[in-house]
This record gives C-alpha cells, sequence and structure tokens, in this order.
C-alpha cells in the first residue's frame, strides 16, 4: 500500500478545490494533473491496493500497460483541461471537472468489477454537474436524461458483476469474452458509455449542452474510460467489429446535416469510437493497439477540436454553423489550432490521428475483411468531410458572418497550442506512442504507399468538397434539429401514449376511452394516494391504524393456519 | 463568396493550386511502387490507378447527396420541434 | 368541595389512617401481600383524596412539585442503589447476599425491603405527578 | 473486575443517570452529565464488542440466579453490533442537543428531556441485551414510555397529537407482544430466550405455537413501522424535536427489528417460522410493497421531516427484504442495512435540525436557496443523501449489493431488479430536495448562517461515517456476517 492511488489524487485535490479562493485554485487545478502524472511515472506495474471489502478481496489499482497508457492520457487530458479552464471563476468547473478526470484515472486502474463500478458511477454523477453547469432549463434536462442512461449502464453493470461473482466466485477484471447471459449484461453496460448505436443518445443530447470547458472535460473521459473496458473485457468479440463499423458510418451522416458544431463534433466521436470499437473487434495485437492508441489520440485532437469551438462559443456565444463563419480574421490562433485538430482527425500524415487510426484499418486488412475495409475507409473519408472540412471552414472561412470578436483568453490559447503541439510531434515521431502502447509494434505507418495513398484519399475528398462548394450544390446550413434515437422516447413514446389515448373507433372508442382513463387514474392515484393528503401519506386515524393491525394480525393467523 | 474581386481572385488561384496538388498526387500513383493492404489480392481494385482516389472524391460526394436530400427531407426538423 | 363539612371532617379523619395503611402494605410487602406498588398507589389516594377535598393547591402547598420529583428519583436511585451496592462487593447486580455476606437470608431480607421502598416512593410520587398534571390541566382553560 | 460486568453497568449507568439528571436539574450541568454517560456508554458498548468477537458469548445472571430461573443477560455477536450502534447514535446525538435542545425545548423541560433521553437510551439497550423474553416487554415499555414523552415535547401542537397516535400503536404492539410472550410462557413455563428455543421445538405442531408467533410478529411489525403498520411513524418523526427524530430514526426502529431477529430466528428458529409458517412469503412482498408504496408516498411529501420519515419506512423494507432471503448472505444485508441506515438517516435528521434551527421549518418551501444559506449543512445532506440512494462509496451501496446478492443468490431476477429500481426512486425524493436546495432562488437573499459547532461536529461524524463504512466495510460487513451466521447457526 506504498503507493498514492492515482485517482486519489485527483479526486481529493478535486475535493480541495472548491475550498480554494480564485487565486490558489487556478495554481492547484494546473499543478494537480502534474503530481498525478508524476506519482503515475512512479508506480511499479502490478496489482496494488488490496482492499478487503466485505469478504472479497478488492483490487482497487493495478497497473499494467494497458491502464498506463490511458492513465496517460487521462492525466494530460485533465491538465490541458485544467488550463482551458482556467479562466473561469466558477468552482463547480473546475472542482467537477477534476473529480471527474479522477473517476476516470479510477476506473482505467480498477483491478476488479466491483472498483470498476464505483468509479463507472463516480464518472457519471460527477460529468452530469458539467452539464448543468450550463445553467438553464434545456441543460437542466438534457442532464437529467444524460444521467438517466448513466445511471442504467451502472445497474447493468452492477448486476452484471453480481452474478459474474455468483458464477466464478472471483471478482477480477480481465477478459470477459461473451458466452453468458451476464456477459451480455456487461458487454451492454459498456456499450451505453461507448455510445453503440441506438445507446448512443445520451452523448449527441449532453455534450453539446455543457460549457466551453465542461465540454473538453466530457470529451476525455466517459466514452475512453468505456474503450478501455471493451479493450480489457472484450477484445477480439466478433460481435465488435460490426458494432464498431455501425458506429463508423451512421454518425458521418447526421454530422453532415447537422447545424450545431459541437454537436457536429460529438458524432465525429461516435465515429471515431466506432474505429477504436473495430479495432478492439479485430484482436490481436495490431487491433488492440490501433484501439488504444487511438483513444490516445482522440483525446488529444477531439479536445482540441471541442476547445477550439469552446474558444468560439465563449467569444461570440453562438456555436451554429448558419450563423457563424469569417472568424479566422478575428481568433486566428483558435483557427489554426483548429486545423490542425481538424488534421489530426482527418489522418492526414505528420499528424497523430495518421499513425493510429491507420493501424485498425490495416488490422481490418490483414483479417481479410474487404467489406469492412471499405466501410472503415469510407467513413474515413467522411469524417475529412464533417470535421476536417466543415468544422473549420463554417466557423473561420465561409461567407463573413460580420462577427468581430476578441482573440480566445490567453489561457484557451495556450491549452489549444499544447493539444497542437502534441498532435504535430506524436504524429511525426510515432515511437512515442507506439512505446507506450500495450503489445510491442511491428507496425510502420510512413511508407511512401501509405503516405501517398492517404493522401490521395484526403485531397480528393477535399476536392469533392470543393467540386460540391464551387458549382453551388452543397447544400446549405440551415438551422434545425435533427431527429435522432432519442425522438422514440421524446416524441414518438409519448405520442403513441397519446396516440393510442385519443383514436380508436366508436366500438373500441370505449375501450380506449377506458385506457386513457386507466393510464390517468393510475398516474393520479399514484398522485393521489401518495400525496399529503393521500391514503399513504397523509396521517392516519388512530383507530383506522389500530384497526389494520387487527386485521394484519389476522392475515396473519389465517396465513399461518 | 462573392465579397470582393480582389478576394474572388485569391480563391480561384487556391483552388488551382489545389487542383494542381491533386493531379500531382494521382501522378505519383504511376511512379510509386505499391503495397497492397490485402495479401494474397483478395480486392485487386485496390492495386488499380487512382483508386484511393477515386473512393475519396466519390465517398463524400455520395455522402453529401445522400445526406441533403432524402436524410434531409426525413429527419430535419425546425429547432423548436423539442420545445413545442 | 371546600365548603362541605362531612367530606372535610371524614377525609382529615381519614387521613392518617390511609397513610398508615400505606405504610402497613408497603413494610408488610415482605411476609404477605402487599408490596412497593400497592403501598405507592395508597399513599397516592391518600393526597389525591386530599387534593380532591381541599383544593389542589392546598395539596400543593404539602406535597410540593419539586418535592414530588425529588422523590420520584430518589425512589429509582434506592431500587438501582441496592442493587449496585452489590456490583462493589464484587458480586452481581441484584444479588442482595451482598448486603449482609455474612448471613445471606438478612441480606436478602435487606435487599428486598430497600428495594420495594424505592418501589413504594417512586410509585406514590409518580402517581401524584400524574394527578397533579391532569388537575392542573382543567385550570388552564 | 469491572470486565464481568459490563452487561450490567450498560444497561444501569443511563438508567441511574436519568433520575439523577432529575435531581440536578440544571440545564448545562445536566447536558455535561448526560454526554458522560453516553460516551461511557460508547466506551463499554464498543468494549463489550471486542470481547464478544473474542471470547463468544457473554451471559451475566441478574442477582446471581442461574439462567432459566433468573433474568439473564446474554450478549452475542448480533446483539453487541445493536448496542454499540445504539450507543455510537446516543453519543453522537447528545452533542447535537445541547444548541438543538435549546432551540425546540422549553427552557424548564432540559431536564427532563435529558432525562427522558437517558431513560430511552436505557430502554432501546436494555431490549438489546437481555436474554429474557419478558424483560424485552419491560425495557420496550421504557423505551416506548419516555419516546412518547420525548415526541411531546415536540414545539407544534401537533407534537401532542403525534405522541398519543404513538402510544395507542406503541402500547397495541407492546400488548400484542406481551399476548405472545404469555402464550409462549404458558406453553413452556419458562422465559428464557436459551430455554424458550429448547422447549418450544415440541410444542410446533400445535395452533398456540402459531398464534403466539403471530402475535408475536404483529406486535414487532408495529414497533418496527413495518409497512403497513407504520402510519404512526411520519406523525412522530415530524413534529418530535429534531434531536430526538434523529434519535428514533436511528435506534428505535432498529431495535425492534432486532427484536424481532432475536424472536424469529434464536427462539423460534429459522426452520418454524419459514419452513412451517412459510413467513417469508409474506414478508418478501410485504417488504417489496412497502418499499415502493412508501417510496412514493415520501416522493409527495411537502415537508422534508415527513419525507425522510417515509423513506426511513421504505428502508425498513430493504431490512425485512433482507430477513426474508433466510440467507447467510440476505441476513447480513439486512443486518448491514441496519446499522448503515441508522448512520445515514441521523445524519439527515441532523442536517434538517440544523435547518430547522436556522429557519425555524422543515417544510420543503422554506428550503428555497438553502445551499447557499447553508452550504456545509446542504452538503451533509447531500452526502447522506447519495448514501440513502446507495451510491458506490457510501454505506448505502454496502447494503444494497448485500441484498442484491442474497437475490440473485436465490435465482430471484425480478426481486433485485426491483430493488434496484426502488433506489430510483430515493433518486427522486432526494432529488426534490437537492432541487429546491440548491436550484430554486430564494425570494430575498440571506447571508450564510450556518448552525452551532456542537451541531455541526456531531452531523459530520454520522455523515464521515456514513463514507468511511462504505469504504472500509470490515467492522459492519464482518461483524454483520457473523452475527447472520449465529442467528442461523451456521458454523464458519
Amino acid at each position: 500500500m506504498g503507493e498514492v492511488h492515482p485517482a486519489l489524487i485527483l479526486l481529493a485535490g478535486g475535493l480541495l478545490l472548491f475550498a480554494l479562493p480564485t487565486g490558489p485554485r487556478r495554481v492547484v487545478s494546473v499543478l494537480l494533473p502534474v503530481f498525478g502524472f508524476l506519482n503515475l511515472l512512479a508506480i511499479p506495474e502490478g496489482a496494488m491496493w488490496q482492499i478487503t471489502w466485505g469478504g472479497y478481496e478488492m483490487v482497487a489499482l493495478r497497473v499494467d500497460k494497458l491502464s498506463l497508457l490511458f492513465g496517460y492520457s487521462f492525466h494530460l487530458a485533465a491538465f490541458i483541461g485544467a488550463i482551458y479552464a482556467l479562466h473561469l471563476k466558477d468552482r463547480l468547473q473546475i472542482g467537477t471537472g477534476l473529480i471527474y478526470a479522477g473517476s476516470g484515472v479510477g476506473a482505467v486502474f480498477a483491478g476488479d468489477l466491483i472498483a470498476l463500478f464505483v468509479f463507472w458511477e463516480l464518472l457519471a454523477i460527477t460529468s452530469v454537474f458539467l452539464v448543468w453547469a450550463r445553467g438553464g432549463e434545456r441543460a437542466l434536462r438534457s442532464g437529467m436524461r444524460y444521467l438517466a442512461m448513466q445511471i442504467a449502464s451502472g445497474l447493468l453493470l452492477l448486476i452484471g458483476a453480481v452474478c459474474c461473482y455468483l458464477k466464478t466466485g472471483s471478482l477480477s477484471f480481465d477478459h470477459i469474452g461473451l458466452g453468458a447471459t451476464y456477459h451480455y449484461l456487461l458487454l451492454f453496460a459498456f456499450g451505453i458509455k461507448c455510445a453503440f448505436p441506438l445507446l448512443h443518445n445520451w452523448l449527441i443530447d449532453a455534450y453539446p449542452e455543457s460549457t466551453p470547458a465542461g465540454t473538453v472535460f466530457l470529451s476525455a473521459f466517459t466514452t475512453k474510460t468505456a474503450v478501455y473496458a471493451l479493450a480489457r473485457g472484450f477484445a477480439g468479440e466478433e460481435v465488435l467489429i460490426y458494432i464498431g463499423a455501425v458506429m463508423t458510418i451512421f454518425p458521418i451522416f447526421y454530422a453532415a446535416i447537422e447545424n450545431d458544431m459541437r454537436r457536429v463534433l460529438s458524432y465525429s466521436m461516435i465515429n471515431q469510437i466506432g474505429f477504436m470499437t473495430v479495432g478492439i473487434g479485430l484482436g490481436g495485437a495490431l487491433g488492440i493497439n490501433g484501439a488504444v492508441s487511438h483513444a490516445f489520440n482522440d483525446v488529444i485532437f477531439k479536445g482540441l477540436l471541442f476547445m477550439s469551438m469552446g474558444a468560439i462559443l465563449f467569444r461570440t456565444g453562438s456555436i451554429k454553423a448558419s450563423e457563424l463563419g469569417g472568424l479566422y480574421k478575428s481568433m486566428p490562433w483558435t483557427c489554426a489550432c483548429c486545423i490542425v485538430g481538424a488534421s489530426s482527425i482527418s489522418a492526414i500524415p505528420l499528424f497523430s490521428g495518421f499513425i493510429s487510426k491507420s493501424m485498425v484499418i490495416q488490422g481490418a486488412a490483414d483479417s481479410g475483411a474487404v467489406v469492412l475495409w471499405l466501410v472503415l475507409l469510407f467513413a474515413s473519408a467522411g469524417v475529412l468531410h464533417h470535421a476536417g472540412i466543415k468544422i473549420p471552414f463554417f466557423a473561420f472561412f465561409s461567407h463573413d458572418a460580420k462577427i468581430r470578436c476578441r482573440e480566445a483568453p490567453l489561457n484557451m490559447r495556450v491549452a489549444m497550442t499544447i493539444s497542437a503541439v502534441l498532435c504535430v510531434v506524436i504524429g511525426s515521431y510515432p515511437p512515442l506512442l507506439y512505446d507506450l502502447l500495450p503489445h510491442p509494434v511491428d507496425y510502420v505507418p510512413y511508407t511512401t504507399t501509405h503516405v501517398v495513398l492517404q493522401l490521395q484519399l484526403v485531397f480528393f475528398a477535399v476536392l469533392a468538397f470543393v467540386v460540391l462548394m464551387l458549382t453551388g450544390n452543397y447544400p446549405p446550413e440551415l438551422p434545425c434539429v435533427n431527429l435522432d434515437v432519442d425522438w422514440v422516447y421524446r416524441r414518438a413514446l409519448p405520442a403513441a401514449v397519446r396516440g393510442v389515448v385519443r383514436t380508436g373507433g366508436p366500438i373500441v372508442d370505449g375501450f380506449f376511452a377506458g385506457g386513457k382513463a386507466l393510464v390517468q387514474k393510475l398516474i393520479a392515484a399514484i398522485r393521489e394516494q401518495h400525496n399529503t393528503e393521500g391514503l399513504f401519506g397523509r396521517a392516519w386515524l388512530s383507530q383506522s391504524n389500530v384497526l389494520i393491525a387487527i386485521i394484519f394480525l389476522a392475515i396473519y393467523l389465517i396465513y399461518f393456519f | 463568396m462573392n465579397d470582393s474581386p480582389k478576394k474572388n481572385e485569391a480563391v480561384r488561384r487556391l483552388v488551382l493550386g489545389f487542383v494542381a496538388c491533386c493531379v500531382s498526387l494521382l501522378l505519383l500513383d504511376l511512379i510509386v511502387h505499391r503495397h497492397l493492404s490485402f495479401a494474397e489480392g483478395l480486392l485487386p481494385v485496390e492495386g488499380w490507378f487512382g483508386f484511393y482516389a477515386v473512393y475519396g472524391f466519390v465517398s463524400p460526394y455520395a455522402l453529401i447527396v445522400i445526406g441533403s436530400i432524402p436524410l434531409r427531407k426525413l429527419i430535419m426538423r425546425s429547432e423548436e420541434y423539442y420545445d413545442g | 368541595m371546600k365548603h362541605q363539612s362531612i367530606p372535610r371532617v371524614v377525609g382529615k379523619l381519614f387521613m392518617p389512617l390511609i397513610l398508615l395503611f400505606a405504610l402497613y402494605v408497603q413494610f408488610h410487602g415482605d411476609f404477605g401481600p402487599g408490596g412497593g406498588f400497592q403501598a405507592g398507589v395508597i399513599f397516592a389516594a391518600g393526597v389525591v383524596l386530599y387534593a380532591l377535598i381541599f383544593g389542589l393547591d392546598a395539596a400543593k402547598r404539602i406535597v410540593r412539585p419539586r418535592v414530588i420529583e425529588i422523590l420520584f428519583a430518589v425512589g429509582v436511585l434506592l431500587y438501582a442503589g441496592t442493587g449496585l451496592v452489590s456490583l462493589f462487593v464484587g458480586r452481581n447486580f441484584l444479588d442482595y447476599t451482598a448486603l449482609d455476606p455474612d448471613h445471606p437470608a438478612h441480606g436478602q431480607h435487606l435487599g428486598i425491603f430497600l428495594v420495594e421502598l424505592g418501589v413504594g416512593v417512586t410509585v406514590a410520587a409518580v402517581m401524584i405527578a400524574i394527578f397533579f398534571a391532569f388537575a392542573g390541566r382543567r385550570r388552564l382553560r | 473486575m469491572i470486565d464481568a460486568h459490563l452487561p450490567i453497568l450498560l444497561i444501569v449507568a443511563p438508567l441511574v443517570s436519568a433520575p439523577l439528571c432529575v435531581l440536578l436539574r440544571q440545564k448545562t450541568l445536566v447536558w455535561a452529565f448526560a454526554f458522560v454517560v453516553c460516551l461511557a456508554s460508547l466506551g463499554m458498548a464498543s468494549l463489550l464488542l471486542v470481547r464478544v468477537l473474542q471470547d463468544g458469548v457473554i451471559s451475566y445472571a441478574l442477582g446471581g440466579w442461574i439462567a432459566p430461573w433468573g433474568i439473564e443477560y446474554r450478549v452475542d455477536v448480533v446483539n453487541a453490533f445493536v448496542l454499540l450502534l445504539v450507543a455510537i447514535i446516543a453519543a453522537a446525538l447528545v452533542v447535537f442537543a445541547l444548541p438543538s435542545a435549546a432551540d425546540e425545548i422549553a427552557a424548564e423541560q432540559h431536564y427532563l428531556f435529558y432525562a427522558a433521553y437517558l431513560l430511552c437510551f436505557a430502554g432501546l439497550m436494555g431490549i438489546a441485551i437481555t436474554g429474557d423474553a419478558f424483560n424485552v416487554f419491560v425495557f420496550l415499555e421504557i423505551s416506548s414510555l419516555s419516546s412518547y414523552a420525548l415526541i411531546a415535547l415536540g414545539r407544534d401542537r401537533r407534537a401532542l397529537i403525534a405522541s398519543y397516535q404513538y402510544l395507542i400503536m406503541g402500547t397495541l404492539g407492546a400488548t400484542f407482544i406481551v399476548i405472545g410472550i404469555g402464550l409462549m410462557y404458558m406453553m413452556t413455563g419458562t422465559l428464557n430466550m436459551a430455554d424458550l428455543s429448547e422447549r418450544l421445538p415440541a410444542m410446533f405442531e400445535t395452533r398456540t405455537a402459531m398464534v403466539a408467533f403471530a402475535f408475536l410478529s404483529v406486535g414487532l411489525a408495529i414497533k418496527a413501522a413495518m409497512f403497513p403498520l407504520h402510519a404512526w411513524l411520519p406523525n412522530a418523526y415530524c413534529y418530535a424535536p429534531s434531536v430526538v427524530t434523529a434519535f428514533l430514526a436511528a435506534t428505535a426502529t432498529k431495535v425492534s427489528i432486532y427484536a424481532f431477529l432475536r424472536f424469529t430466528f434464536t427462539v423460534w428458529g429459522a426452520e418454524f417460522v419459514f419452513e412451517r409458517l412459510n413467513f417469508d412469503a409474506l414478508l418478501i412482498p410485504l417488504s417489496l410493497v412497502g418499499i415502493y408504496a412508501a417510496s412514493l408516498s415520501a416522493i409527495y411529501q411537502t415537508d422534508v421531516k415527513r419525507l425522510l420519515a417515509y423513506s426511513s419506512v421504505a428502508q425498513i423494507g430493504y431490512m425485512m427484504l433482507g430477513i426474508g432471503f433466510v440467507s447467510v448472505t440476505g441476513l447480513t444485508g439486512g443486518m448491514v442495512h441496519l446499522f448503515n441506515h441508522a448512520m445515514m438517516k441521523a445524519a439527515l435528521f441532523l442536517a434538517v435540525g440544523c435547518v430547522v434551527l436556522r429557519v425555524g421549518s422543515s417544510k420543503l418551501a422554506d428550503w428555497k436557496g438553502m445551499g447557499r444559506r447553508m452550504p456545509i449543512t446542504m452538503a451533509a445532506f447531500v452526502l447522506a443523501g447519495l448514501s440513502l440512494i446507495g451510491v458506490p462509496l457510501t454505506v448505502g451501496f454496502v447494503s444494497k449489493w448485500y441484498l442484491i446478492l442474497a437475490a440473485l443468490e436465490k435465482g430471484w431476477w425480478p426481486i433485485a431488479l426491483l430493488a434496484l429500481l426502488s433506489s430510483l426512486l430515493a433518486v427522486v425524493y432526494v432529488w426534490r430536495v437537492v432541487e429546491v436546495a440548491y436550484f430554486q432562488r430564494m425570494d430575498e437573499p440571506a447571508p450564510v448562517k450556518e448552525a452551532p459547532w456542537p451541531m455541526q461536529v456531531s452531523m459530520w461524524v454520522l455523515t464521515g461515517a456514513t463514507l468511511y463504512f462504505g469504504l472500509q466495510t470490515d467492522l459492519t460487513v464482518r461483524v454483520a456476517q457473523r452475527a447472520a451466521m449465529g442467528l442461523l447457526g451456521v458454523t464458519p
């Protein structure tokens, strides 16, 4: 127990931030991730912090290369996020932000399912405050929907863990695989947090509602923790390949027509996680390496993109493509950083996305899956369009929206610059990242063939965009809301209930009237019976109490008889 | 985009330069000896001249065409959709 | 009833007898029927009778509420104290033989006597307190 | 030497101190005295648990009369655990009482408050420690009578009515219990629990045994406020002084559940109750209905004290559910929840007490902007509330874990699911308070004013306990496990 648990530094420090006045809080918030990182460097590999929890031996700290990589990544993200949030006077965001980061760190170092569950729930609870920090009814409701999904994921994980314990007598979190029913529970639990198709909506719903700094934190931890959990538990499960492939495809269509820039980025996030999921599903050294290294890079470049969009939101108060444009004059630095981020996500050679995404695609080729390979290539081109072109183009260039504002605050620029430099450094010198990967790497990204082909892909994708723009065929950005899975529970279900209640011919009318009355009555009854005047909620008369007791006794007697 | 003639000129030059880059990249295909991603020639198309270029061009084009017409009709709603 | 002479005279006459009887029941308790509880109630009945005839204030002058409180506490302490004494001698709680280790029977006798006395005092005090409380309530209105 | 007398000293100390409080009378003096007594009791209770864990069952014969004839105090892991719990709560709350009681109780009644408090404490400890069935009834009456008095001390006039209602229900419960005990005595001629457990099996075939158990279990269910016999509880908790509410919520119902466990498992035996009478088939649905009905009621309350009171009824459902599983895991869950719930509910009621001190009301409508006005108090409320929901890292999670484990162990999926879903209701009612306190603005801003430090200290000690025992489960779970094994007669 000699080691300090890495999560502890961020968790305790995050709590401390609530108590500090503004000046020291700013200093401490930036130093915390640094301390955490230094501590991480000193920790040896192996299982530590064995805590007896009830009758079990819990392993709260298990360190190996896989968890270390995510640990580094999370500390980096926390550090950059803290700098990005330096200008804030609000202690809620930075405090919960770092606690949230600590929960993520805790989750990736958790050696058993219970410790994982604990941090899993902590992630959900702390992150929702980042959504609520935006304030207002919209953020509140969106946060509640978000929390409900996250809690559901936690409950599934809990039940899965209990079943696992009952079946195997062990709670240790290693390769799980698919087989028994509870394996699927765990897969679903991870899948919700990982934004699997149809379970993804919380991400699209909540992330764009958060504050500028909040989204930067949000983008780094929750989904990447889930990617870690999948890589640990379900490496090489074939079903993940299909799920991942779908994840790479469907968001790019949404992103293409979405107007809210941060929502575009959220879709693009699902798309990127799709690549990781495919990598995990492929398994093997190349697949896993590709998945986790892409996760590492995604934390940086997606954070960078969110930061640049956050800076725009911070300065202009709008984040809609239809209202922005021409900002490169006002915010040149932000613009430059954004382009670096866009280049990274588009996997342009010399940028970080190139060296990780290509591993996944090569992994698909090695496994001989032709269709999958074509799909991933298509998705790559799609990403390029929405994240690589659409984001910088409509925000900074396009037609001039005549918005004149100041450049982003210094701390934001510093944070963005750090990320941008990292994108370029990692992209130009891959061993930096490759040496940290869980499996030894023999993949070489920079071959002439690969560079040329990737450049061709990228440039011609841009060319398609240019052609569409010049010919005037590019559809205009419109203010809109796009229907997604949330339509089911925000519109369809309520409408269906209303419809069922309303419709019906003369014959079934009575039936439906009855049904309507029944539903209404049920809700009214619950309220009526349980409020302060209701049967259950009000104070009962003494004689009725006595009567109930006697009836109860009679029931017992009859039952026992 | 048609703010001023001067800017228009700049855009025109940029586009031209870009197209030149594209063409030269395409021509590189003739010079560079390409290693196929797939072993055993599972996907011979991959080795054809300009495969990546064409694929790169068509994908987003298709994406936008599909996205702009049917998808917009299908799922796009006014911003107040959920507020009502 | 203050102005009715028959109850006043008879009441005055009975008072000492009632209290004496209470004491009889109290001290006879370890030989025959009786004991602290009954004695306490009888004793309290005497006071209640007095209050009924001469009024609550008069009764409160004789048995002051503060005294009742103290008696209530003392009674319990007497009971528990008897038990505690045995602890100090190294016996178990309420082991009355400890009171007179040489003659166990004496010890038991003494123990029961003291305990019953404690019970009697407490019961009497509580009964009077309850009566006072209820009798006093009406006056407030 | 004093070691051997620990069991009796634990009871006699508060019992004797109660009249001494009446004699002392002076407010501060009485408090200091009560404080010392509670601390001493806490020390003794801890020592007792340690000794029981080391040496096994401790038996103490009152008056030197040997067990089946005289009254026996019998301490095993189960009741040593409960004794410690009650002592912890009593000691923590007596600190809280100093400013809180001064505010909520008329000055001339203070010494009576502490006397009744100590008496109630002694009664609860007595129920837990005794090995004699009739003695349980005696101590039950001591604790009940003093708690009627404590509730009636509330400033609100409705406190009297609430106390009266509790008196009726409590007396009914006690009567049922004494009838049950009387029937048992009639059948076997003994009142000693250990002796009863040996003699009762011969009577299992008779109707009398069944009737006796029915009376006993209904009586205890009333005292434990098990749904639907809970109706006295919300009023009693709502109108009593804050300290009293916290004390009763944390101890009285818990001790009744302990008595239920003792009679069910030690005296009657699991075989009779659950195999012959199939009591679990009644207990489990009732607990589930109770959990849902009471949680829903809690959601619609407009007074925080009442809200928490209904939540207590729901939580008692979880304990009963654990008992209903009749397995080591289930009982462990029930026992752990008994301990944990006492901690968190006491912490919650103390937070309410702090607010009541400053605002004078526990009405939800008056809690607007409380997050700004009393940030420290509300932080404690939120933490304890999270525990109530069963969030990981808090004690609430530990209990839920064992209950769900127990349900799945038996293969009862739906019950595990229902228990899990019910915590969403807890989310809702805790959220209601949080929303008002943090998200609704006050009509006119008021300065930050926290409660005096003794209240803060005792509130945070208990809140800290809910977090500490959520991580360090050695004490609670290990002891509860041993207790459960003891109750089921399983050797580890």
